[in-house]
């Protein structure tokens, strides 16, 4: 039922309203609101009452083993919240002057330095304000490079075949045109195909690595001297970030721009499809070029005074992306998360995600799934893929999905990347224990004997949730996407 | 080791099954000269207590001033019941719901939420959320842009009294595909867009016609007027508003004579905290008929297998992950938890409890600014009807004042000279229904003896 | 599983705990700890995840209607909540200096006055920590106030057989005998019975009103004459004042002493079982005797300068009855509910809750179920008798209690009062909706016909919880409280 | 109407199906001269803004000091998950679990709770919490005397080391039942309970010896003599115990050759917040004999219809509900919420977080003893052994001392002078594991400047 549904005329949660309502008589009749939106009337524990029982249709981290690869659904520290929501930082206005600001502004300062020192890059703009905004920072800083200095031929971004659809989209938006290359039957770039594509028409490359693959990319000081001899700068794309941080930084191999997801990396929560954050961090050449602002210090000897610097510090900056600063509370969610785990905490992400993703995947190959890249390690994250179980017995990677979730498990990233057919990417990331593997291969290892036994109890999952599953084609074509009252 | 579970047995029994000797092993495919070395930069871990303790005193150094900042982000009050749910685990560390039938939770609240949007601005659709009011604007000029068929220019008039900083962002996220912002210049006195200023555009080809209401000085634009006006001109209309004004003033769908075609805005006055600029979220919502040009996700109501109601993402083909190169937007990741919480901000309030807060903005705002006017040598400029922002000119430098408020405590307004070299000395000062009677006189106060200082520091 | 199953020997969550280990060696080994505790050990995120799933295995106001008579489960708001949380407010040392309490004490002192008002008392005193203990304090009173008069005699505390449990216990732990009187069949004390029971050993009688009978006790002045004219004391149990707030008050009719559950009638959270708040009123007799400690004022002209009433105070107190100061935020709570629903809201409570009730009481009658006391208006609450089904259907008072889980409601007070079979005593309060009761009485009539059409369903009921009926003989016989590992 | 959903016209059907005129008609069975008028003595309704403000400034009246009370109430940290997690709604906001099959969420937290307690004092049993520490004591006192029936005498002993409040509260409940707490004097040098004042009661019937451990001076006591000594005299032994210490030193199922009989507490230092003083919980354990004598609910494992693992409140016989007057104890409501935050709590941190928490405080008193044992004039009475809590003797008078103090925003200790004629001028000085080094420097730096200013006055 809707909250609409559950509303009466004339309802309202009275306490959450000034009690007087205020007259208006300076504001002429044909600017003033004629009809009344048509707004949930409903009391303040019916609010309470249905927006709670909803949370409870959902599966979270917090309630279940959610192993979706790319997406890093990792442990959210309820410490990181809590402290971002001090009042103190939830009542600073985004425009207060520096002398109320200090405090906010020595975290974002000190993020900056840390990632600059997990990236081994030279500068960080903390402002975009998911990954994709990142990419696009960081295409757009590559752009204005090449138009600083009078290159205006390069009109072309490549892209592998396996990247994550936001990488096209972004090279887009930033007036670019796409090819993209093919990846190889292990995993890595076709670094043939790669030398064939670039040129003088080539920006750049946008590489993720580890890949959506879930595989390290082998070639990539190759991959970083064909593009840089061409011409074209490398962007890294850092959402698997989880995968490497601390054992190997991005400027090291080569790349001069990268934007990072620190609502993946970073543990700060995933809100049920945001908000993110997705600073950028470059390399020398493209430092003048930081989207704005940026926090700066200022030290005047005793106490270090933080300040911000925005267009006039950095004339040539890609400008602003957001009215304000980015997502500030996620930015400091992150901050906290990286003052929790510490210097050697940021090593054992990797090291522990990786872990988990390689005992999963032997795990999960020893009761009988085919692996995507069987001789290659896995990252944080790898892939099965059921073409088999698909091919002889008609059950889906989709069906397996659907059926997870009755065992009460989250189910993996379904069909991605689109070059390895019915694909699971499963990512366990570092903060699920080894019992919580167990279980997992544990269910898996019953679908799949239900699939070789009952075929369409696994293609009719899910039977255990809110609903069963759900006829989208109807969705798109008999579109409902708001309700109108009777 | 924090947040990490596993112990010396599990780790193991887990290089046992993996076959491998040590956990750095299991990185040998990275080449041994590319690995990092120790971090030095990072400061070593700390305890949740220390953590605690070290930011709230960050947190304290940044507290305590009286604030009269609005242009852009508002203060109003947030019933504890919004965070209280939307902090709630199964909310707040939940992905994305691409899993449909294990995120009916989300997937229905935000069907709600865009049934809410709709109904505040009028419109028919909403979409799930972009990522703020600014970037939101860009995505509604790329979109009015691509769903302009009878427009050939990639060029979109803006009104010159929409938020600066919006007007920033914009060009920051459109130039990079040619197009271009052209700008229709303000009345310095009634501090609105004149439609004289608008004739000299008439008869030229722009997709869209860009403006604000209330506009950024707080001003109440005649939006019937300037509507009419783009649609006669073949463009369409794009109106930036703030969803707490929508429940008193006329919402972009009853502009003119057909609507506004697009609306877009800064959602965070619906229950988000200030909170340093975010997060907030963009809210965009269109008339049905632009839909397919939608930038971000889309909830549909549907059946299931039972024929039962339920929820799920719909239209993708529009989106990045499913179009890729192709796509509407490069947006993935939106602002869930804040539409979460402003979903619940919306339904507790509703239309007659956000009525009533709009409606004590505007007594508050015409309260101070007639304190204000009786102050000797400053002036308030905004004369015409306004929506809790005024703009006061000042008779010593704005930048001093505000100094000497802060020192008393109180955040007097935001600084326009720089930015409007029309309005000099002049500030935009907000006054929402969180501030008293008592709050407003303290401003009075602050503001008559900062002048009494500066008079002093002068003679 | 127990969260001690999900642990393994060596994990924690190591972020809560000091980060250094420190020696001890000044402490004699005989005095150590020799063998470690057998706590859980498991990470922050099994913490988060395992009891995150608890919690919802419970139904609760947040997301049930929950009309359970005699426990007022009206909803309990969230601002509350939150404002007693304030860190000013958490962080205050129970013992802290009164120049670092005046905005506790402030806000303890204007609620007792907020108490003195709607119960028409002389004073109050908020330490007792629940109903039980506020009754305790009051029959306390009772005795010290014979006591000092030199009336030893008074050994018997007289309760109808109506009353809750806690009033016979209390009057025990006071010393007292107890003797119980009946009730008439329209649910009012029986009079005469009384009249026969006083006497120069009565020490007072313990009412409550409304009774648990869901009735007003008509007769009240009556009774009150009959107790005070033998020289007893009457008690006023005030748990159910919700059903009078601001209508009648205690101190009206005729009370010397009552008690207020706070938890119920002010809306502070039941917790899944505490904490409570039974604060005592008095009449002018007994205020010499008032448990300590109590807010005071002293009006220094200006500022009031609030301040600790202690034994120095009151000589005659019957003393402390917690080390602090009663459970003072759940006292906090109750003043902020008091300032959200004001003078007017007071008797509002009152009335909606009553409307509910007598709407509520109609519609099941029309459906079909006996009343209890189908000729007195229902109060705040009032029973249902299944007393027909049962003998016709063999369907119990519990079958139908258990078998309305299935429909998503909680389930009515059963077997209480003991005096009326089979019965179901129920109380809406004023927070619910039409729609929400209209549901229940709904859910009641599906099972009405269910247990005409196939008792063994509702007999078998609950089918949708997490576990089916369970053993209690067996708990009580091979006691299992507490898990110890193999 | 705040939190009241009805209608206008939701009130007329509801009062049409009811047959009644008006609401007012509803209560025509009470008395019309008994109905009570205009409440005229309570503010009217307040919006949920304004009480957050006022209540801010209120909360911000009591805050700032840095505290070093302790007494029976400790400052400890509190990992964010623990009130996070207690608050949900679904524990928040449910009743005592009668209703079992819909309960099992707090059933199974109670269970476990009660393992962790019983894990912790090394006893058999517990229950699932009584209201505080101090009421905990006097229904320990009352269930020793119910449950030693080699005792014919309604007497106890109690050590004078007892927190002299939980004596006073115990005395308040068990006296009107005639129970007789008699009081065995300490040793003022040492703090402690002497075996040789002890020897005076040898022969004499009581039901009971009360001793603490940690006592309220924050000095360990001898329990394993003490312990020894009550059963050779037939008593039961019931301990006063921290917690928190219980991970560090000898738990009471230790105690002597056979072990304490009863172990109760302030439950406060395992997630629960100063707050003024509650809500706490206090906890009670006793032997497996002794169970059937425990007041308050107890909560059992057994199984369901169909042999599936279940949680229901047990032994029911005990209590007033079924029992009425014959019951073990009144309580009903009990300290639900504190015990799930308790739960959580002791979950995050296990035997080997807590033994951390305890050694830091540990390490953390004798840093802050050794310091002010430098001050001049200053003594440290505490030698012996000790946990988180001294006694210091001042050179002036204790009461001034503390208010000079307190200017400094350092509230110093709690005053034992009035309390302990033995002790004058003393205080009792607490430093948890909250207090880092800069803090122990700010109290004896205020401590200094306070003897200063006390000095100079006197000159
Ligand atoms: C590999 C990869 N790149 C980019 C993105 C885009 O990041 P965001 O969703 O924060 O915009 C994602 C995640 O969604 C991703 O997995
Ligand atoms: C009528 C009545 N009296 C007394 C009590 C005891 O109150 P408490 O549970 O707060 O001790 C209750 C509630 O449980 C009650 O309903």
């Amino acid at each position: 039922m809707l909250i609409f549904e559950r509303g009466v005329k004339g309802r309202t949660a009275t306490a959450q309203a000034p009690l007087v309502k205020a007259d208006v008589t300076d504001i002429p009749e044909s600017l003033m609101r004629k009809n009344k939106a048509a707004m949930p009337e409903v009391s303040e524990l019916q609010v309470v009452r249905h927006y709670t029982n909803l949370s409870r249709k959902n599966f979270s981290i917090d309630t279940q083993f959610y192993p979706l690869g790319s997406c890093t659904m990792k442990y959210n520290p309820r410490g990181a919240h809590k402290v971002a929501s001090l009042p103190g930082f939830l009542n600073r206005h985004p425009l207060a002057p520096e002398s109320y600001s200090q405090g906010y502004l020595a975290s974002v300062y000190e993020l900056q330095e840390i990632l600059k020192e997990v990236t081994g890059m030279a500068g960080v703009s903390l402002s975009p304000m998911a990954g994709a905004q990142g990419e696009f920072a960081g295409v757009a800083m590559i752009r204005a490079y090449h138009e600083k200095r009078g290159d205006h031929d390069r009109c072309e971004i490549i892209v592998p075949i396996a990247a994550h659809g936001t990488n096209p989209a972004t090279a887009v938006m930033c007036g670019y045109k796409v090819k993209e290359i093919p990846v190889l039957n292990d995993g890595d770039v076709d670094v043939d195909a790669l030398k064939e594509a670039v040129g003088p028409q080539t920006a750049g490359i946008m590489m993720t690595n580890p890949s959506t693959c879930g595989v390290f990319e082998r070639q990539i000081e190759v991959i970083a001297k064909v593009v840089h001899d061409a011409g074209g700068l490398l962007y890294y794309d850092g959402a698997n970030l989880n995968a490497i941080l601390g054992k190997v930084r991005p400027g090291d191999m080569g790349f001069d721009v990268l934007h990072m997801n620190l609502h993946k990396t970073f543990a700060t929560p995933h809100g049920g499809g945001g908000p993110g954050s997705g600073p950028v961090a470059v390399g020398e050449r493209l430092l003048p070029y930081l989207p704005t602002p940026i926090a700066g210090i200022e030290d005047a000897g005793g106490e270090p005074d933080y300040c911000w610097l925005g267009e006039e510090a950095l004339p040539d900056s890609i400008g602003r992306l957001s009215a304000f600063m980015g997502n500030a509370g996620i930015i400091l969610r992150a901050y906290i998360y990286a003052l929790f785990v510490g210097r050697d905490g940021m090593q054992r992400v990797s090291e522990f995600s990786t872990l988990n993703a390689n005992y999963l995947m032997k795990k999960l190959a020893d009761a009988g799934f085919d692996l995507a890249y069987k001789d290659r390690r896995a990252t944080h994250e790898f892939i099965i893929t059921l073409s088999k179980q698909s091919k002889e017995l008609g059950v889906t990677a989709m069906d397996f999905a659907k059926r997870l979730l009755d065992y009460g498990y989250h189910a993996p990233t379904t069909y991605f990347p689109l070059l390895v057919p019915e694909c699971l990417l499963i990512e366990p990331t570092e903060t699920e224990s080894i019992d919580e593997m167990d279980g997992f291969v544990e269910a898996m290892t019953q679908i799949l004997k239900e699939a070789e036994n009952s075929a369409d109890l696994v293609k009719g999952a899910p039977y255990t949730q809110p609903v069963k599953r759900l006829d989208d084609v109807k969705a798109a074509r008999e579109l409902d996407v708001s309700y109108s009252p009777q | 080791m924090p947040f990490i579970p596993h112990t010396e047995d599990d780790i193991q029994k887990m290089l046992e099954t993996i076959g491998a000797q040590s956990i750095d092993q299991l990185f040998d495919e990275i080449p041994a000269h590319l690995r990092a070395g120790a971090l030095d930069a990072i400061p070593p871990a700390r305890s949740e207590m220390e953590i605690m303790r070290l930011m709230s005193d960050r947190a304290e150094q940044d507290s305590g001033a009286l604030c009269f900042i609005g242009a852009g982000a508002y203060e109003h009050h947030i019933p504890a019941a919004v965070w209280d749910i939307a902090a709630r685990g199964e909310f707040m560390t939940a992905y994305t719901p691409y899993q449909a039938e294990a995120s009916q939770g989300t997937l229905q609240l935000i069907y709600e939420f865009q049934s809410m949007m709709t109904a505040l601005t009028g419109l028919d659709v909403s979409n799930a959320s972009l990522y703020d009011g600014a970037s939101g604007l860009a995505e509604a000029v790329l979109m009015a842009i691509r769903a302009n068929r009878k427009s050939k220019s990639k060029r979109v008039l803006i009104a010159g009294t929409v938020h600066p900083l919006y007007k920033k962002v914009v060009n920051s996220i459109v130039h990079n595909q040619k197009i271009e912002l052209v700008e229709v210049a303000f009345d310095s006195a009634s501090l609105t867009t004149d439609l004289s200023a608008l004739s000299q555009f008439e008869g030229d080809d722009f997709a869209a016609l860009v403006i604000a209401q209330p506009n950024f000085f707080g001003t109440l634009e005649d939006v019937h007027q300037l509507t009419d006006w783009a649609h006669q001109q073949k463009m369409l209309v794009v109106g930036v508003i703030n969803p707490t004004a929508a429940t008193l003033i006329s919402p972009p769908g009853e502009w003119g004579e057909h609507g506004a075609d697009i609306a877009v805005g800064e959602g965070q006055p619906m229950g988000i905290p200030l909170a340093s600029g975010g997060p907030y979220f963009g809210f965009i919502c269109c008339k049905q008929a632009l839909v397919r040009q939608m930038p971000g996700r889309i909830i549909g109501r549907t059946v299931d297998l039972d024929g039962k109601e339920g929820f799920a993402l719909t239209l993708q083909a529009r989106e990045q992950h499913i179009r890729r190169s192709k796509a509407t937007s490069n947006i993935c990741t939106n602002q869930g938890l804040a539409v979460t919480a402003a979903t619940v901000y919306m339904s507790l309030l509703g239309q007659e409890g956000i009525e009533r807060v709009a409606r004590a903005c505007h007594a508050n705002t015409n309260h101070l600014a007639s304190l204000l006017s009786a102050v000797p040598g400053v002036e308030v400029v905004s004369t015409g009807p306004r929506f809790h922002e005024f703009v006061l000119r000042l008779p010593k430098s704005s930048r001093l004042v505000l100094e000497h408020m802060e020192l008393q405590g109180v955040l007097g307004g935001h600084d326009l000279s720089d930015t409007f070299p029309e309005l000099e000395n002049c500030i935009l000062v907000c006054a929402t229904e969180t501030k008293t009677d008592q709050d407003l006189n303290g401003y009075v106060n602050a503001l008559e003896i900062s002048l009494k200082e500066l008079e002093a520091v002068e003679c």
